[in-house]
């Protein structure tokens, strides 16, 4: 019935309605004191990581900061393991030793999760060198906030990436805030995405907003990496809705400005979209968002229902032995 | 004498500071408009306005050595880390710059500053934000830290810190914030002395050294080997560097046993440089091998439980008292 | 005769003199093993900080790298104060603590001689944030290498500082090289002076041969930063015509290139300009070099016969006692 | 036994891991085009060409990031430090994402890189290029360290240091790069196991713990103490972590004497570590306190008679001995 092409962005908005309504039960829960440290939720920016996967192929790598849960479940981590994750369970992404801001997955090619702001950014453009060592066409997807590009370790992975031609797109998630600090507070530059001249890379801004326009942009900018490996800049434009993490009450913020956004939000309007071209009934929709709460629900239960990691782990991750590694370790990645 | 939280003591020591000397000025990410990311710089903004309270990117190594810059003409920054975990971002400014240049100069640059904000473990925030970094700073010379444990300490120690006229890291403790304490009433003026350690309960036993996070867990373990007839002595060190050894030496050589209770990791932390200094100046005096309670050698896990376990806790601490004391 | 600002182009060339006698003097110590430790030579680059105080006053800020001794000449340390510091005695401008890459002079506003390449940049916009939280009108200069711009801490200071509008000149000596490594293979751009785009910074270009090109342009940009206090990046181009330090024997470089160079020599065409001009005989110019070989060689004899540190200074510098510092230390530094 | 020197030693270690696993590649300023700082990488971009042997801008904390990256998939970097105290700009990187990775992945991500350079003092290069790393980093939970003295044990432990499956530092000495040493045929594969000490000098006296640029002064002294009837066991870690404590036990349990000498700075350094140990362990053996020569706590000065008035020494050493001997 439908092209392979539009069943993706049905599936692409199911994805987004699963992100969705698993933070909203982890912020429940987080609330309810099931969760520990620090937690931060990606409601509103959805489109973003889901554009950015619906533009690159399952073995691409992708790597993020802290506000991690979206990248996973995009990537395909469970929900079940991610809810674990946050109740510190031994069945989570990271075995529970990693929490909310590390998830990692790495049969799905999610390389974190990371938690020092900007410090993650060297990591994604050694993962695309070692792409580049090994003459395969991946890409590299690096998440970071609009906060990060004022660190020393941006800089100095945009020039080494340039430098060395490296196939990376470097995606700047510009929510205009970095916790209560805005954007034109922390960055001396009238657009966020002007900061790629200073290294020659090419920059892109994209409506972070609208599903079709971030997936769009990418695949034309990974196509172009793969036929030539470079990397790439691009400033996407979003919003989160909530605060910065759980303790935050963002009241840096109008209501104004909250309240433009969700008129805009990017469920919504895929949902608009893909109803207007008669590729979603309301049914289906209605049966994928129950599908979406159904499956938050059911990790809940997943994650409480789950063994807290053994103490024995407690010097079990530490070094791996080298008995328990090949000596070519995970060369084929 | 006044009850106030550990959080309202550093906000009167930094408000005070502020109010005598123009030269002071408060810096870092969110601690203006946003008050502090654990509110410590309350209300700084609205009373000292803009020019002196200064929101900052996220670019620790640059803010941080801004604050040396101002410091070579001058200035007295106070320089907030939202934690110190992100101070090793700035790592070289804080342990090359803030400290050589004395010596670089040949005397001609001092450089008063203070680096301030919370510092060790504080609940499931994981590897990367769970730094105790006291026993990596205490290796540079040239740098004074101190450790304050309770409100008073907080108060006297920051005020003594910005006007030290060299660069002093005051690392405060995210999960004391909210505890609250005696201090003097706001009128009268209160300095602590950096490099004094206080004796915050006498005993006769052993001798438990302890600072900051590791204070109220020394006191409460004190409290229960009374009832199993040890009587413990609780040394609060204050200040790690410098380091109060008359104090120590002479609670020891009453005491002729030791625990030392760190917050950080073991292997070359705080507890193994009192361990060597103890030993080196009154070995004799000991009647038993100095013990320690410190984390666990393994990178923070999230799990609540595991993190307990990597923690040093009041148990694991009179399990350590005891096995020194033969009990 | 000559008006005052003739006259200061003659002493400039003359202080120019005196910072490559002192220099060749240094090389040849160094070789005698008088000298310790790293030894970076200017000789070549001259014009670029003559030319820079210049355009400043007295009191303005300066700092700079471990590349310095002429950064401290050009100041006014003496030339004893200088050659004692290379040989480590105590009547060096530190004391013989410092050494080669730690010059500094704090009557005559020289901060140093900074040695971890980029580290010293933000130092810089923390005397620039001084100057303007006091009111005063100084400018500060920051010299860095063309290496240093891809270091973090480069990236940072340079966005704080616009972000505060600060006064500071970002002055990037490009010498083509860091040690081995040419500008193209470290830094992912056409030209240096791109990089300031990426912070909405001014920038400029400066022909670092030609003392008056940078005289000319930094006077320029210094008056409108006092009027209104903002930062600027300028790229001055130029050449060092040593190895990177004494140990560095520069086979990456072309004779060719270094022959080009040498034939534009600073001092050799300020000198023609001065002449030409009617402003400078040959004989004055004879004079001046035998005045500044006869400095530069008195230099020597004065570190000679100096005494070493004391042993006392082991413990004395590592920190001021409250006692030796009044309360408000250097307030009016 | 042929004799190289330390220098060809860890070229040539660096050359057969390189030639037997493409995963390894080597990456650092200066290492290609210049044959490295030291020249420790010469004759390798010939060899390996431009893709294996990668000349870097001066941006430590990026290239040691990306390294870390590269080995989370696979990859196996060899990220040279032109030296340790460069490492301090890139600190966040090698003591957060190398080690932590592997606990905050839930085992996931091993990280099989290996960091290496030359640390601690060297000749008169003032206070910021003059650190010693070790007890710095030796904190770090995930992190290996070795500190090889001699040619044969550069070469053997940087070899077990690439094939390692953690991250590893190897701390190399400036110093000792020119000197030489027997090392084995370049035909037979070369091992050293990371945390084995070695004896190098038998002695019944008292036992001398050192390593890397105070191995050497160790063994001056040693001979020197002879002279004078003391009987010195030299023995040398190789390893900082894992730390070799049965070697250690085994040799104080015979002389019931030590001194560590140590090149890094007194306050948290080795020394202060392996003495809590010792005691901890064997107390009842000790016939004297434990004593450290280490470096004096403060800047490194540049003026050469400063310098070596801070630095440990075989004088330092010897006088240190003597006062534990009562001699
Ligand atoms: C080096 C460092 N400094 C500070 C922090 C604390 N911190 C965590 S998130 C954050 C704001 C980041 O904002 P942004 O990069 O815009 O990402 P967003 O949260 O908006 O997704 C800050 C300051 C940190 N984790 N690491
Ligand atoms: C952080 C750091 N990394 C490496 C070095 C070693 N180093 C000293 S100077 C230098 C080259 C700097 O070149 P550039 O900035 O162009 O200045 P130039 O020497 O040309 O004046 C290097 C790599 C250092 N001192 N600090
Ligand atoms: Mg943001
Ligand atoms: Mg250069």
């Amino acid at each position: 019935m439908s092209s392979p092409e539009q069943r993706d962005e049905v599936e692409m908005l199911s994805l987004m309605l699963l992100i969705r309504r698993f933070e909203e039960r982890a912020s429940q829960q987080y609330q309810a004191q099931k969760i520990g440290g620090f937690c931060h939720l990606y409601i509103g920016q959805e489109a973003v990581v889901v554009g950015a996967i619906a533009a690159i192929r399952p073995e691409d790598y992708l790597i993020t900061a802290y506000r991690d849960h979206a990248h996973a479940l995009a990537r395909g981590t469970s929900a079940d393991a991610c809810m674990a994750e946050l109740f510190g369970k031994v069945t989570g992404c990271s075995r529970g030793l990693g929490g909310s801001m590390h998830y990692f997955d790495k049969a799905r090619h999610m390389y974190g999760g990371h938690a020092i702001v900007g410090a993650h950014v060297p990591l994604g453009v050694g993962m695309a060198f070692a792409s580049k060592y090994r003459g395969e066409d991946r890409v590299t997807l690096c998440f970071f906030g609009d906060g990060a590009i004022n660190q020393g370790s941006f800089h100095e992975a945009l020039n080494l990436a340039a430098l060395y031609k490296l196939p990376i797109i470097f995606i700047c998630e510009n929510n205009l805030f970095a916790m209560g600090t805005s954007v034109e507070r922390s960055t001396s530059l009238q657009q966020i995405v002007h900061r790629a001249e200073g290294y020659d890379i090419p920059g892109h801004v994209v409506d972070g907003m609208n599903f079709r326009d971030v997936r769009d942009q990418l695949t034309e900018i990974v196509n172009s990496i793969r036929a030539n490996p470079h990397p790439a800049f691009v400033e996407i434009r979003t919003y989160r809705y909530r605060g910065h993490s759980m303790s935050d009450p963002a009241s840096y913020r109008t209501k104004d400005q909250l309240e433009k956004y969700r008129m805009d939000d990017p469920i919504t309007r895929l949902r608009a979209q893909l109803t207007r071209e008669g590729k979603l009934t309301n049914e289906q929709f209605d049966a994928m968002d129950k599908g979406a709460k159904e499956t938050a629900l059911a990790s809940v239960k997943f994650a409480e229902e789950s063994e807290e990691p053994p103490l024995e782990d407690l010097y079990a991750y530490t070094y791996v032995s080298e008995a328990t590694v090949p000596t070519a370790a995970g060369a084929q990645a | 004498m006044r009850e106030i939280t550990y959080r309202l003591a550093l906000n009167e020591a930094l408000a005070e500071e502020l109010e005598r000397d123009p030269n002071v000025f408060l810096m870092g990410e969110e601690v203006a408009q946003y008050n502090g990311a654990y509110k410590v710089s309350q209300g700084l903004l609205d009373r000292f306005g803009p020019q002196r309270i200064i929101d900052t990117p996220i670019s620790e190594n640059g803010f941080a050595g801004m604050g040396v810059g101002a410091a070579m003409v001058g200035l007295r920054p106070i320089i907030e880390f939202m934690t110190f975990s992100f101070s090793l971002v700035a790592f070289d400014q804080v342990v090359n710059n803030a400290p050589n240049m004395l010596t670089m100069s040949g005397g001609q640059f001092n450089i008063p500053i203070t680096f301030r904000g919370p510092n060790g473990p504080a609940h499931q925030l994981g590897a990367t934000h769970s730094h105790a970094t006291e026993c990596l700073y205490a290796n540079f010379p040239g740098l004074k830290i101190c450790t304050p444990a309770t409100p008073r300490d907080a108060k006297g120690l920051l005020k003594t810190a910005v006007r030290d006229d060299n660069p002093v890291l005051v690392l405060e403790s995210e999960l004391l914030y909210s505890s609250k304490g005696p201090v003097e009433p706001i009128e009268q003026e209160l300095l602590i002395p950096l490099g004094q350690a206080e004796l915050k309960r006498e005993g006769r036993d052993v001798t438990i050294i302890c600072y900051a996070q590791t204070v109220p867990l020394a006191l409460a373990a004190a409290e229960a080997l009374e009832e199993e007839e040890i009587s413990a002595e609780v040394l609060d060190l204050r200040s790690i560097k410098p380091l109060d050894l008359p104090a120590i030496l002479t609670s020891v050589a009453k005491t002729h046993r030791v625990v030392v209770v760190e917050q950080d990791r073991p292997y070359c932390g705080i507890g193994a440089e009192i361990c060597f200094r103890i030993q080196n100046d009154i070995f004799d005096e000991l009647d038993a091998p100095i013990a320690r309670v410190s984390q666990e050698d393994v990178p923070m896990p999230y799990n609540e439980r595991l993190e307990q376990a990597v923690l040093p806790s009041a148990e694991k601490l009179i399990a350590a008292v005891k096995k020194i004391c033969y009990a």
